[in-house]
């Protein structure tokens, strides 16, 4: 079997770079003419424009339509600033930066009105939006000029960088294109790092990734303005090149058009997306001469694309993406069964210590109460989790539990009754803020990021106890370096605890070809990874065979016995529940019914009553 | 005084008239979201393609702009064709171009709606230029009722039909979606479509019969607005469609009724804020109303809200 | 002489993509049994309702209803060929009213007088439910949507009823009353085949019992039999027999 | 002699700046360009000077080319995206054989491209971009057969005032930069002459529904209503609403209304005694133009006030080109240095066409039209006075 090499990736290779950076040179002089030369520049300000729609719907998943109007909002900056329209006369590389801050601002305060609206009803306002810019670039000549109206803004200050005058298309195709091998590095190292796995998180699933220590909220502001910036800095690159700018510059079917060179590229894939961008630039020149035709067939080709390949044109054609062999097949293509069996390779080292139920209260939860309509979900409840305690949680289906479980991360506000983890009063935390003051958990249901890598999944995790922000992680500082390095190090290390079945190739898996135990495993590694103090486990037996059961149950003492967690568990497998709880809790409707170590609750009456039903119609008949 | 309230009186009848077709789209647009919880951009098209399939009747039974047959025969030929065309392409789409994708991510189906708008439109703009298509209307209506007046307020013959027509479809379709197995079938569809096929509804079939009376509300649309406007071109679905699209959004998409009220709403809304505000700004006060409504009240005027499960 | 089976299944596998979920599913319920499968979470209880509906498609086996293979069927059709849900949940369209809710589920029938007895038949049954005819079904309480949910699927006059956790989420005395309720309907003819939590609960009504461990059935015996088997309260906790 | 002198600077100040002036072989090929939105919003104007265009060459080319080389004659939509403008005016400098080009016919796209034609000296001739900067930019090579817009703003106010005598005027334009520069002459021009009782609001072209603002004017109760739209459809629709409305302004039209078809037939009576103005007379009263409208109709159908004037130009590009090759070899420059030299040509328009030093239409006038029963009636012709 190959062995895994630990590499961090922050950017494309040296050779890539080399590649690009070669073609720049290249390319213009291979053009024929100045036609050509042209296509090629504004193929550059699409490939931009492309990876900041990128960023937002590829990486964030974000439907936004107001992308355009940043562009739109970019280039007019520019032109404000550097024409005769205003009298402003700003030399190029001062102005560019302005132009792309006034996009993005505007796209930071845009999103704080819609950000937290969801998937369609984002895309209407955006959509709403992007309209009314378009009608305020039209009308707003009048009382004052501020917009040219229909007339446009024209005839641009001569661009002049290091002495030579940017005129020709020529000089016009290297400025551009190095503008846009700019925004593909920074597009590139956001991806890489806690920044933009930050981001999939979100694209993949917004509860989870808030669950595990996520502002989704503030982030998602940050890919929007992010987004914006991109779009703002091309909308200046391309009016300077247009040498004017119109209302029509920037109509939705501009919109559209980025929309389907980020979608035939495959959203979040970067090279996809160059790719979309270069070919939907070109495709459109050599249909010209064909008027209508050429609309019908770009139409034409976006249903068949949609149809037969899904994720986008360029997704699975080599170089683009790499083809894993499954090292678990044999020869066959049967699926070699793993016979690793323990979680941790080195168990047997005897000088550890081992950690053990403190009378130390950490979590208290006092009068907890949450209706749903007519039903109490939580009912009064009242109880504490010790240090170093593992508590189970017990009881039939719809007892509350999870309901429970989602009180304590936030996710649901209580309607009466409080949290309280060490001295914090953490009721009204949203569930980030209780993901990092220390508080994990994995969902019944499973809630992975399922079209990433195991190893992203863990990585994703260590976002609430890193730092590295956008200029660190753009310019890969000390501070991104040591982190990165880090999460690579802590994800490792927790993966290795479960031994063969998430580590070697697995790494590299995505987390949706897993067996559903295995899938199971990376929640809970998912969760440690937080570098939490309790976990909150949801069912972690479910769906696991006796023999993996077994292994988890193993496995959940381990963690508090070697690594000191403290675990309160919801369970149905009451063997597991007897292995390893120092206390159990027994809910129904919504009540604590009964609490006490395992032997005295399985015997108490009232238990068995809840858990196994009453014994026939012996029960008192109490209708309602 | 007396004149601002001539004028508004006469702006609320504009506003009805263009919001009651507002309102026939956003039903289009709202009942596909319901079933499908997918927004389909390709509905304008079929409002332009009622338009010109109206035309076309119009055309093939005159002879030199008079008609062959009673006028009240042949505009409701051409109504009841135009939503027979319109009813037949949504199938179509639906068949081609969405049901391929049911399982596939939304982004991919919006794309997909957009690859076939694009396509409808330059398809007309091909075969049937670009060239406005008139409708000659005047020897439909009699001389002496073309117009009404009703204080200083004017109302065309046309208006009237196609305010009548408006609320006549509307009726019919909450007649059908309340009293007729079919509607309820499409109500239990589109509030749980698992549920619905444990009911033993073809949910299917369903989302095809959805795609039919959606569409055909959109192409009597069509033909409504080219009768009272006389003119239909290829490119008249994106503006409608926009305006629909917003409708079915004001009103809580997935919503009949919603539909209908965001419709007449945002038709009344954009007459009065001409009155107010230079008629420039009259998209921006529309689409100002639909952020401030979404910013306030997230899933519409009547739109259900939703929690979300874990 | 043997009596024909209702609902058969026969060596029934399924998947959820590439994980197996049921492995060589036998079930045979006869006419007038009450059936209950039991199981822990995630032990394939769900699925098999979902099999026997059409919403999974086995991946080898057969499913028989009344003689006829379904195993390629859509759920519709199962549906009006006898199969009924109460489905977890209880899913109550929330947007319609008690009655339009109850004419759904029997808007596939052809016999239009009848089914106005029945709902009337149903309102007998239910008169908590005749009280709030006019009411949408999202405001009524967890045992109105339940008895709703249940009068909604015996309107379409199923040959076998299917019940998915009929007592989640009520409260004891409603819980109580539910399973009374499941006895009379199955005395008055109906078959039922139910998947419950409450073995006790169930096993005490129900003819015979399934239970299902990880996927496979792993006991198969008359409910008298196993509410006395001795691993059964391991068995049906998950763990291991 | 003016123009003989003229065409001699011209040339002078092509070698003068140094531009390498390379002649072409004729026989290698000659293209002409046809540069529009062919797609998008003003498909239906701009197809109709592409089809007019296309008639003009088939002509040449039936009557053997010119120096016995078939002229290609390439469309170039740049699809009303300014952008896309650019891309197409690359495409038509860097093609070696390109000689000329038609168009382009909207503003703003003009405006985009005026710089990238005028570097390569690639002679354009539009026929409906009037938006005096065009022409004030100092680039030699643009020419338009059609009259600026300041020139008609100020005959459209002076006719409103003097022949319709109007005291009260509402104006209603299109948002696109003709009509918003039409209207805004006109309102300079008005103020100019004492009116100042002027209401002016938009309308949004393709709407079809102008009823809402219609309203507005009705409260306002002007004594003509100007609606300054770009194609005849949109304001047959203006007219028609106006008078349903009950507005009893006189209606007035732009050049695009002057259409038989799309505007007094699609109106169906309701056009009736309104007025519009052009820059030529009535076409269908030019004897020389009734081969051109017969070829046209016959083969792409009705016409509007759009084809002509590109049948026109295309003509007198054509014309300009024959010249350059007549010695066999021909060169960009050359062409124009021919087009700033034509001097009254007779074509299809009804007035002779020259050109002044700045490339706009020489002494060009303003035709006032009444509507009467199926005809346009000639009223006024206004030359600035």
């Amino acid at each position: 079997m190959k062995r895994f090499k630990p590499r961090i990736k922050i950017g494309p290779t040296s050779v890539t770079i080399l590649f690009f950076v070669l073609s720049l040179a290249v390319i213009p002089r291979l053009l024929p003419d100045n036609y050509w030369q042209s296509i090629f520049s504004i193929t550059g300000v699409y490939v931009m424009l492309a990876l900041g729609l990128n960023i937002v719907a590829g990486f964030t998943g974000l439907l936004d339509l107001s992308y355009i109007a940043f562009f739109g909002i970019g280039g007019y900056t520019f032109a404000f600033l550097c024409s005769d329209h205003f009298g402003i006369h700003l030399p190029f590389l001062l102005a560019l930066p302005i132009c792309a801050l006034t996009a993005m601002v505007s796209g930071f305060l845009l999103g704080l009105t819609s950000i937290r609206l969801k998937g369609d009803y984002l895309a209407i306002v955006t959509l709403a939006f992007a309209q009314i810019f378009k009608l305020l670039l039209l009308n707003l000549d009048a009382p004052i000029n501020i917009t040219g109206g229909v007339n446009g803004i024209y005839a641009f200050d001569q661009v002049t960088l290091l002495f030579i005058n940017i005129v020709t298309p020529e000089n016009y195709s290297v400025l551009i294109w190095t503008c846009a091998l700019l925004v593909f590095l920074v597009s590139f190292r956001l991806k890489a790092s806690r920044i933009g796995r930050g981001w999939n998180a979100i694209r993949e699933d917004e509860l989870a990734a808030n669950a595990i220590g996520i502002n989704t909220t503030r982030m998602k502001l940050y890919s929007f303005a992010t987004g914006a910036m991109i779009a703002g800095f091309s909308g200046a690159v391309f009016v300077s090149f247009q040498d004017s700018v119109f209302p029509n510059n920037f109509d939705f079917q501009q919109l559209v058009i980025v929309y389907c060179m980020v979608i035939i590229g495959g959203l979040g894939n970067i090279y996809g997306v160059i790719a979309g961008a270069v070919v939907l630039s070109i495709l459109p020149e050599i249909l010209r001469e064909y008027g209508g035709l050429r609309m019908m067939i770009y139409g034409v080709a976006l249903v068949s694309i949609m149809a037969l390949r899904p994720q986008g044109l360029f997704s699975a054609i080599p170089g683009f993406t790499k083809l894993v062999k499954r090292p678990d097949k044999d020869e066959t293509g049967e699926l070699r069964a793993s016979t690793d069996l323990y979680y941790s390779q080195d168990k047997d080292e005897t000088d550890v210590k081992r950690y053990t139920k403190q009378a130390i209260p950490l979590l208290e939860i006092q009068n907890l109460t949450l209706n749903f309509g007519g039903l109490t979900a939580v009912d009064k409840l009242d109880f504490c989790l010790h240090k170093n305690e593992i508590l189970s949680i017990i009881g039939p289906n719809g007892a509350g539990k999870s309901t429970l479980f989602n009180i304590i991360s936030g996710i649901y506000q209580s309607d009466q009754g409080k949290v309280i983890y060490k001295d914090l009063d953490i009721s009204a935390y949203k569930p980030h803020r209780v993901a990092k003051a220390g508080i994990a958990r994995t969902f019944q249901n499973l809630r992975l990021f399922n079209e990433l890598s195991v190893i992203d999944n863990i990585k994703i995790s260590r976002f609430c106890r890193t730092k590295a922000f956008f200029f660190s992680a753009i310019f890969n500082l000390n501070l991104n370096k040591t982190e990165e390095k880090e999460t690579h190090e802590t994800a490792k290390k927790i993966l290795k605890m479960f031994g063969r079945r998430l580590t070697g190739y697995r790494y590299d898996q995505k987390v949706s070809q897993l067996s559903y135990a295995n899938r199971r495993r990376v929640e809970i590694a998912r969760a440690m990874a937080t570098g939490p103090e309790i976990l909150l486990l949801d069912e972690p037996s479910a769906g696991m065979n006796p023999q993996e059961t077994g292994e988890i149950t193993e496995f959940i003492k381990e963690l508090r016995d070697r690594f000191g967690y403290t675990i309160l568990v919801i369970e149905h497998k009451l063997n597991l529940v007897k292995a390893v709880s120092d206390r159990v809790i027994v809910m129904d409707h919504g009540e604590k019914i009964c609490e006490g170590s395992y032997d005295d609750v399985a015997k108490n009456p009232m238990v068995i009553e809840a858990y196994l039903g009453k014994k026939g119609k012996s029960g008192n008949q109490t209708n309602s | 005084m007396e004149d601002i309230f001539g004028q508004l009186s006469q702006q609320a009848i504009n506003g009805i008239t263009i919001g009651g077709v507002y309102a026939l789209i956003a039903i289009g647009y709202t009942m596909v979201y319901g079933v499908l919880s997918m927004l389909n951009f390709a509905h304008g098209e079929l409002y332009m393609i009622g338009g010109f399939t109206g035309w076309w009747v119009l055309q093939i039974f005159s002879i030199n702009h008079v008609p062959v047959m009673n006028a009240a025969l042949l505009i409701s030929l051409m109504i009841v064709l135009s939503m027979a065309v319109s009813a037949l392409l949504g199938l179509a789409i639906e068949r081609i171009a969405y049901r391929p994708l049911r399982k596939a991510p939304r982004m991919n189906l919006l794309l997909s709606s957009l690859g076939v708008s694009i396509f409808i439109q330059n398809f007309i703009l091909y075969f049937q230029g670009a060239k406005v298509k008139v409708f000659h209307i005047s020897h439909l209506i009699p001389e002496g009722i073309r117009t009404f007046h009703v204080g200083g307020v004017v109302i065309s013959f046309m208006r009237i039909i196609v305010i009548l027509a408006c609320f006549f479809l509307m009726v019919i379709l909450t007649l059908i979606i309340k009293k007729t197995n079919i509607g309820k079938s499409i109500r239990a569809t589109a509030q749980d479509i698992e549920a619905a096929a444990f009911m033993g509804i073809d949910t299917d079939k369903i989302i095809v019969i959805v795609f039919l009376i959606g569409s055909a509300l959109g192409g009597a649309a069509g033909i409504l607005v080219s009768l009272l406007f006389t003119q239909v071109d290829y490119y008249v679905g994106f503006q409608a469609g926009l305006k629909g699209f917003t409708a079915a959004v004001l009103g809580g998409i997935g919503s009949i009724p919603g539909a209908m009220a965001g419709g007449l709403l945002l038709g009344i809304c954009e007459a009065m804020a001409v009155t107010f505000f230079p008629s420039a700004y009259k998209d921006v006060v529309a689409f100002a109303i639909l952020i401030a409504v979404l910013i306030f009240r997230p899933q519409g005027l009547m739109g259900e809200r939703i929690r979300e499960k874990v | 002489m043997e009596t024909k089976p209702i609902l058969e299944l026969k060596q029934v596998n399924a998947c959820y993509g590439k994980i197996q979920v049921l492995y060589n599913i036998n079930m045979r319920i006869l006419p007038g049994e009450l059936i209950c499968l039991l199981g822990g979470n995630a032990s394939g209880k769900s699925t098999t309702l979902k099999t026997i509906l059409g919403i999974v498609r086995p991946r080898d086996g057969r499913v028989i209803l009344n003689g006829e293979t379904i195993n390629k069927k859509p759920t519709n059709y199962i549906i009006r060929n006898g199969v009924s849900i109460v489905p977890e949940n209880r899913r109550i369209f929330p947007r319609m009213t008690v009655l339009e809710n109850l004419e759904i589920g029997a808007m596939h029938r052809k016999d239009k007088s009848q089914v106005k007895r029945d709902i009337e038949a149903m309102f007998e049954l239910f008169p908590r439910l005749k009280q709030r005819i006019g009411r949408q079904g999202m405001v009524l309480s967890g045992g109105e949507q339940q008895m709703l949910a249940m009068a909604r699927a015996l309107l379409s006059n199923p040959s076998v009823l299917l019940m998915d956790e009929p007592s989640m989420g009520l409260s004891p005395a409603l819980v109580d009353q539910q399973f009374e309720i499941i006895e009379n309907i199955n005395k008055k003819g109906t078959t039922i085949l139910m998947v419950e939590q409450n073995a006790t609960m169930a096993l005490s009504i129900a003819d015979r019992g399934y239970v299902l461990q990880t996927g496979e059935i792993v006991l198969d015996d008359t409910a008298e039999n196993l509410l006395h088997h001795s691993g059964m309260q391991t068995a049906y906790l998950g763990g291991e027999l | 002699m003016m123009k003989r002198v003229m065409a001699l600077l011209v040339s002078l100040f092509f070698l003068l700046s140094g531009q390498a002036v390379m002649a072409n072989d004729v026989s290698k090929g000659l293209h002409v360009g046809n540069a529009g939105s062919f797609t998008g919003d003003a498909a239906a104007p701009c197809m109709e000077i592409f089809n007019s265009s296309q008639l003009a060459v088939d002509e040449w080319n039936a009557r053997g080319g010119i120096q016995g080389v078939q002229i290609k004659h390439v469309m170039g939509d740049d699809a009303l995206d300014p952008a896309q403008g650019i891309n197409v005016a690359r495409k038509f400098t860097s093609d070696e054989l390109m000689y000329g080009v038609v168009g382009p016919p909207v503003s703003h796209i003009a405006q985009a491209s005026l710089k990238i034609y005028g570097q390569s000296n690639l002679a354009c001739i539009t026929t409906a971009a009037s938006k005096p900067e065009l022409t004030d930019s100092g680039y030699k090579h643009f020419f338009r057969v059609n009259a600026r817009n300041d020139a008609h703003g100020w005959n459209c106010a002076l006719f409103i005032k003097k022949n319709l005598k109007a005291k009260r005027v509402a104006i209603l334009n299109e948002k696109v930069a003709y009509c918003e520069n039409m209207a805004q002459q006109t309102i300079k021009g008005l103020k100019k002459l004492g009116i100042t009782d002027i209401m002016n609001d938009t309308i949004v072209a393709g709407s079809k529904d102008f009823s809402a603002v219609l309203t507005k004017v009705k409260a306002y109760k002007p004594d003509v209503l100007f609606f300054i739209a770009t194609t005849a459809p949109d304001q047959a629709i203006g007219v028609r609403q106006a008078k349903e409305l009950g507005i009893e302004a006189i209606f007035f039209g732009t050049e695009g209304a002057r259409d038989k078809n799309d505007f007094i037939a699609a109106s169906e009576g309701a056009a009736q005694g309104a007025y519009v103005y052009h820059f030529s007379p009535d076409i269908y009263s030019i004897p020389a133009a009734s081969a051109y409208i017969k070829s046209y109709e016959k083969k792409y159908g009705s016409l509007s006030g759009f084809g002509p004037p590109a049948y026109e130009a295309m003509n007198i590009l054509l014309t300009a080109i024959d010249l350059a090759a007549k010695d066999g070899n021909i060169s960009r420059p050359e062409v124009i240095s021919n087009l700033s030299a034509i001097a009254n040509y007779n074509g299809i328009l009804g007035f002779p066409v020259s050109f002044d030093e700045k490339g706009d239409l020489l002494g060009g006038a303003t035709y006032f039209f009444k509507v009467n029963g199926k005809e346009f009636e000639q009223v006024a012709v206004l030359t600035g006075k």
